[in-house]
């Protein structure tokens, strides 16, 4: 089992998820981010102050996904994210030694497997 | 000189004064948070922009004597508008409660092109459309001009305000094309609450916009502000009732559009119909525009946040019941249900002569100011959003930590 | 009529008008964010629902002249509410003014039922409440009804309005139970700012609340604004020094809420009482509200934003207290500080029969609406939060990606 | 007494009342997150502190008859203070009109000392603040005293209200220090839309500010209202294009600063000066200010919120250019430009006297507030926010989950 | 050592965090998420559009144990969070190589021994 | 590689943005977090109610870096982020399996380095 983590492009969201779906890698969180990198720095002005924004919004994804998945994964998210500027973002693949689904307390390989039968037409 | 009159039409000025910053907030909380303060500033830069060129020229335009055409300009940067009487209040407030309509009618364009405009090409745009539109337009029906003399019924600026800004509206989103991910994301508004904090001190606000609009505490600004309150909750019931019979919910974004389309609609007609007659145009008015907005939401036009459908059609809507319901015993005229069909189509002849002009008009301007600033920024600065890039500033700053001071200066 | 005070009124009308919405940020702040837009939908609903119905026929119910217990339908569907006078203003406007009366008391009561009740139950009950409830109570003070004819002094509402509301929000917090999660968790308000918004628009609207029911511009419209003034800065500062010895800060939800009580305790006695007065009512309506905020807390009972103890404890001591203050020189009449103690009685009177009426009253309709549908929704509703599962939206968005279009129709 | 003067002026005692919470969101937008309540609160509960006090006695020091320096207390607990006619309203009206002056003066100073500011010092502060300085200083310009006799023209308070609040607020900045990460941190405004929302407040409620200064509903506040529309339009223009130029962007913030500071240079010209001379004066008065802000920002000098380059340079600004401009047939007397030069002199004597005692008072005021309790808290307590630390709340909370209920008590 | 990363419902948050309090599991940090997997999908409605919110609000716990605490703390938050409904979250298991506690500069399972003295009453 | 993971108090940020920023570590991703552990319990009170803040407000960093960069990394964030009170925060250490760079493909070592030409200024 791994955990892969993808920092990316809050604009990109929506086709990294759709390129995702398709892929049939149906279970992951996401949470707000700011990043820092090689960007190209924005200024801020606030009166007479002017600030470097050195952080810029980014989207984090971790999608919990068993071994022979990572590889397609890892794919479908760089395609969909990349637009080629800098700023694109990262990808870490973390080994993870246990996962499990609180609703029935399945483990690992089961506990990442959406039940595909109800919701999500 | 009254100052029953004036105490009354100061307050006007404030009220409609208001209802730019409500729009600011309508508007604002409607879009993504990368682009509010952009959104928002549309609006504010208005009060700046049109407000300054208004006492320098429009008002003249509009409202001094000359042509059925156009005021000439005696007016201009406001000489003899001091505080002799114009009707029972002065002059120079006389001017200034018009020039909070310039301000807001040109700030209702902005809803159509948000989220995908340079600023400096909006602020020009706003600019030449304030005197080369809206100044026309309002002369046309209350400056003296042809619309007014032909007897067209329009009591606070359903055509001049609504139609004109909706379809200059239109004619932007068709102009600047859509956003680059239109129909591929849904745009949900970032702030509900904000929308809503619009939408109250919009009504509020418009009391003062149609109530004013008699330019004068009588009985007749009272049944006009007294519509503007019934017909907007009838028009919002409408809606409500359409949203739960379509969808089994009633959106929140969903009943402040139908007040602002009943606030819309109820605009002409404000001071020339009965309240039952109000709180019937006001239930009707509600059936265009949301399926107006059903439609377009439909299509590839980009029309940000309907302003076509909702104050376009809205208007449309108001202008020509307005004819319908007018009754001469509450000030005005008669319409139909009065016995007199024609003025259906005398309103019809107003509405249409806006839409023609302003939406040539408003498409000539577009193209001239493209050939001076590009209309759209960088496919980039759409993606990060507006506010940052075009205004150097965040709308929600988490503050701590993530920003480091420079030393100097502010080039970026 | 009068320019003066319909200029006034007008603008009193707009002010009440605006209260529903500050109503709304208000009640909107303290909830939690996912059940934001369904709090706020809850009071502008009211507008479209308890509006439209005024105009229908509550204000027949009434105002129109009937028995000591209802008016009669003459002015049902506005029926002969015209631009005629109505004391010195024209009858439309009055009847308008009124209405926004209605609307907010309806809307005061879902304070005490927010985050768990079905938004259709709510719709139901409260077009009912209007119509019920309020009418008849409005009737009995101040539509020529045995409570007015017994020389109940009620200046713009203290029984009609709060005592009213709070006590039905009582009802309905116990007909409707709990939150699923109350006593186990800390409902914190998801937007103070919000919170603050709403208490600084409802102390501006107040102005024409308390003010507009004197129902012209005279000295009495200025005394009653003034004391409008006067008390709730009494009432805040005692709970902000109140909240210091207790806990030893001062919180700004505690500000608000003083704020907002001291409104509701002068409301009766706005125009019967003097300045001085008004100020010290002010700081003793704090006591009250303030420890039955606390003991509420304390119990099962939900009653979730207070509206029992602000509204109904506020009403209740600002109506005896009008017995007490009252002085005939202001222009009302005398109450037990100036030598008729029997006032306070009548005030008592007032009080108990309102809350009689309205208690059994709103039981009987809480419980008749749950016969047609259930009040509330499921448990996992109310886990998620009704903002999504009861109107499909969500109050702040944050936009990006998180959702994708779906190619058709509205269906759930 | 006339029921025109007397309906304006309630509404402008309303529109003022407003003007306080508005500040409070003008502020409360610009700081952090975490110490957005306490800055709030600042503003609202000066309308409980300084609100109480003045009807006490701080309207009596202003306003009784006494000497060229305090009026007598003769009024003190609003003795006499009643429905008897003040001009043309009622003597009560007129003061709680003049209340509202004084609380947001007091608040206005708070500005300088965000973020870092124990509460309990500041309110002790402001409740004498208000009695010391600010009812002396209204005294001496409109209450009888020595500044209006010399023939001081400050229409609405430019310099008893801003120049007043600007000196008090640099003296406080100074007094109580830097932040403590500051200059070493940007604090940027967590809310700007709450920034806009107490803008667009701000302009409405000062309609009434320098509209009702006029104490009637006459021509006079009509043109003082119109002024006050027109002034801050040009600001607002002059610093947008100011940005701009500088930086190539046009911020929010930047158009809403703008705004503020030309309705405060208009504030003492407001019904002296015509339209023309109104667009010319806000134009002017937007450099100062502007460069004003930069230069402070330059310097260790944390007037946290730029109470002193805006409220105080822009009163300067202000008080001077009514000098300037005045010309006696708009109803005060005449400036240089209408021949009478030494009226510059006289109000630069009003400034002047106003920056030396409201500098020195507040000085020794808060000295000796800081023998009683220490000005600033702990610094943990400033790197926490002084929200949950002072106030014991969130600004915004997430609700969920992450607090768990106490069974007792409030002591912490 | 071991980070427990837990994705759960928000409204099961105060559960889980009782529950660990009495189990003595004291440090720990959470964040907000949103999350997909097999949730019946909700509609949401804007003006003419509708639209499927495919992500739901979520919370996520990272804490902090070693090696003896992970079983506990797992049947802990598994106990405290489940519903038995689709969308009660996953428990992810990583290996951390390190732990170190700023304010002191203590290491491992030290680092994770919240001070019992102070506070925490 | 690794993937430095600190929690850290929010009004440090900026301290510990500078100090790892001069110690060359140019690429991490910030979120916002709330933690619970020793500190001083702070109470919160709403009309009636006292609640207790279990959830102090907390700044995530999570840093990409190559081995020969963790003690550096871990170093500059520990001495940046103190305070020496209760509540300064952890550090995690956790092993990374691969990183990539989104707009290039890059995987690890190269994945991490920021490209130093542009921006950054
Ligand atoms: N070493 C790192 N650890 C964690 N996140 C990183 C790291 N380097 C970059 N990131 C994240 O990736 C984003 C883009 O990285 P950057 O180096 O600017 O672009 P690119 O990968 O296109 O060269 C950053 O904003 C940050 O959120
Ligand atoms: N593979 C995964 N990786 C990361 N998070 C996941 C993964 N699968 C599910 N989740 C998280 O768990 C939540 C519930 O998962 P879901 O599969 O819907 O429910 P259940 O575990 O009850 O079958 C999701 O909303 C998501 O936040
Ligand atoms: N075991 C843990 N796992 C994850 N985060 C932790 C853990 N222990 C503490 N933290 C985080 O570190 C913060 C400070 O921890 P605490 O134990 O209070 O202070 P200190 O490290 O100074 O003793 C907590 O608020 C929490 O965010």
């Amino acid at each position: 089992m791994k955990i892969i983590t993808a920092i990316i492009r809050p604009e990109k969201l929506t086709d990294v998820l759709e390129a995702l779906f398709k892929a049939d890698v149906r279970g992951l969180s996401i949470s707000r981010a700011q990043g820092h990198g090689g960007e190209i720095v924005q200024v801020t002005n606030y009166r007479g102050l002017t600030a470097k924004m050195e952080l810029h919004e980014k989207v984090r994804l971790d999608i919990g996904v068993s071994d022979p998945f990572v590889e397609i994964t890892v794919q479908t998210v760089m395609k969909a994210a990349r637009t080629g500027e800098v700023g694109d973002g990262k990808i870490f693949v973390v080994p993870v030694e246990k996962v499990y689904r609180i609703r029935t307390g399945e483990e690992d390989v089961e506990a990442v497997t959406p039940p595909m039968i109800e919701g999500s037409v | 000189m009254s100052g029953a009159d004036t105490g009354w039409m100061i307050l006007a000025t404030g009220m409609v004064l208001l209802m730019t910053p409500a729009l600011a907030f309508f508007y604002g909380g409607l879009v993504r948070s990368k682009n509010a303060l952009n959104t928002m500033m549309m609006s504010f830069a208005s009060m700046g922009v049109v407000g300054v060129l208004w006492a320098a020229v429009g008002y003249s335009i509009a409202f001094a004597p000359g042509s059925a055409w156009t005021g000439d300009l005696r007016f201009a940067l406001l000489r003899g508008v001091g505080l002799d009487a114009k009707g029972s209040i002065p002059h120079v407030l006389f001017m200034a409660y018009q020039g909070t309509f310039a301000v807001i009618t040109a700030a209702l364009v902005s809803g159509a092109i948000v989220e995908r405009m340079r600023f400096s090409a909006y602020l020009v745009f706003i600019a030449l459309w304030g005197l080369v539109v809206y100044a026309p337009v309002a002369h046309w029906v209350w400056g003296g001009g042809w619309l007014g003399s032909m007897g067209t019924l329009d009591f606070a600026g359903g055509t001049v305000v609504h139609v004109n800004a909706g379809v200059a509206a239109l004619v932007a989103a068709m102009v600047l094309g859509p956003r680059r991910d239109h129909g591929r994301q849904a745009f949900l508004p970032h702030s509900v609450p904000l929308v809503l904090l619009g939408t109250g001190l919009l009504w509020f606000g418009w009391l003062g916009f149609n109530g004013g609009s008699a330019l004068a505490a009588s009985p007749v600004a009272a049944l006009a502000a007294v519509n503007t309150v019934l017909a907007p909750m009838a028009t919002a019931l409408v809606w409500m009732l359409l949203d739960a019979i379509r969808t089994r919910r009633m959106t929140a974004v969903g009943a402040a559009t139908g007040i602002v389309v009943g606030l819309v609609a109820i605009t002409p007609a404000a001071g020339f119909i009965g309240p039952r007659a109000a709180l019937a145009l006001g239930a009707i008015a509600a059936f265009p525009s949301y399926y107006g907005i059903l439609a377009r939401s439909r299509t590839r036009l980009d029309d940000s946040l309907d302003v076509t459908p909702a104050h376009g059609l809205g208007g449309i809507v108001g202008a020509l019941l307005t004819g319908v319901f007018a009754r001469a015993m509450w000030g005005g005229g008669d319409g139909w249900i009065a016995g007199k069909p024609s003025q259906v189509a005398i309103q019809g002849v107003g509405v249409l002569a806006t839409l023609v002009y302003s939406g040539v008009a408003s498409f000539v301007l577009l193209k001239a100011v493209a050939l001076v600033v590009p209309l759209r920024p960088p496919e980039r600065e759409e993606a990060v959003g507006l506010d940052v890039l075009e205004h150097g500033e965040e709308a929600y700053s988490s503050g701590e930590g993530a920003v480091l001071v420079l030393s100097d200066g502010g080039d970026r």
